[in-house]
């Protein structure tokens, strides 16, 4: 199925761009994640990342459906 | 709108304007102002990156959040995007109430609560020349 | 000055300019703001009276205080005196700090010691025609 | 000796008036304000004032000199 993913700060540096559509058979974000880490040598592991599904919070194990936006969320620093 | 993200100056005073009520009694604010120096590092300047959907959408659950447990009137709260100067407003939070205590307080709610949950990343470039995530504990040539 | 009494319209904005510091990354402020009603009675005016030197050196001991007791840029306070209208700003607090924490710890300190201590009074003129000196347990026919 | 008064809030409205000169035989605030308050009908108690000495907080039992600047500080309500 197809997953659009967009990318910030530390994360959109390392993958080198902002935003792609990714045809994956990843069940959940955690798999996902998984495959891009290794593939993009990501130095943040999941667990100081949380995840975006569609513009809300969602859990590592939530299921992708065809056309979900994916947002991991690296330690954010506002203020 | 509660919570915003702005990709121009914050201005205090128009933004208090809207906080005001015959019946608040009490008004506290809380600027975040860009420091020129973090961790014992000079900083000559910094940009915000934010995920705007999530973070106006998660910022203003957290002003809701503050008007329901604490006596307030109104708050608002708003926080800056891309590139900032050393002295600009990063964020600025404003609570009006009928008592001093829950402003405090709300206040203080709504910053903490903004700098721990909103998808907002802030990117140093120091004098040194490197420039870094904040919190992603590492350091790019820039 | 830290501390002062003023006979005319407190202006939040120059205020809170002096208190700019690039080491300063967190402002905290306070407004106290004339309400239209207080204990259930509606007020149409109030006016602020104060014992005018020691009203300064005590508001000046409090300033003072906050900036050894707190890791504190800079701090201020002007309280108003004279009749003033709903919504007024009645006393305003500013204070500056390389960390939120402080600011905010400092900000309510100095209110809630000016609050306390500092040789001012209020007298509220309520819609119902009776005026009192709030705090003094006695109403007088206006 | 003669002690110089200023009143203020409740104080100046009860006396009717700001300020005022007074030859006294009084030694302390408290022996003062004792006889003030029989004379003018003071409601508020010594318990609920200040006493300030020539511009600064000093003791009920201090002792009073010519030409001191007295004032009894009722409850404040600044802010």
């Amino acid at each position: 199925m197809k997953i659009q993913l967009e990318y910030f700060a530390l994360l959109k540096d390392q993958r080198g761009c902002s935003s792609e559509t990714l045809e994956t058979d990843a069940a959940t974000p955690q798999q996902l994640y998984s495959e891009l880490s290794e593939r993009h040598s990501f130095t943040l592991g999941p667990e100081s990342l949380k995840v975006a599904i569609n513009e809300d919070f969602a859990d590592w194990d939530a299921p992708l459906s065809e056309g979900d936006t994916l947002v991991f969320i690296p330690p954010v620093a506002g203020g | 709108m509660q919570f915003s993200t702005s990709e121009t100056t914050v201005d205090p005073v128009a933004l208090r304007s809207a906080l005001l009520h015959d019946a608040a009694g009490a008004y506290a604010s809380f600027e975040g102002w860009v420091r020129d120096h973090n961790e014992g590092k000079t900083v000559d300047a910094l940009e915000y990156s934010a995920y705007k959907p999530l973070a106006e959408k998660e910022g203003a659950r957290i002003v809701k959040e503050a008007l329901k447990r604490f006596d307030i009137e109104a708050a608002a709260c708003v926080h800056r995007v891309g590139p900032l100067k050393i002295g600009d407003i990063a964020v600025w939070v404003g609570v009006s109430s009928p008592h001093r205590g829950a402003a405090f307080d709300a206040c203080r709610y709504i910053i903490d609560e903004t700098k721990a949950r909103v998808p907002i990343w802030k990117r140093e470039n120091y004098r040194n020349g490197h420039s870094e995530w904040v919190n992603c504990h590492k350091v790019n040539a820039r």
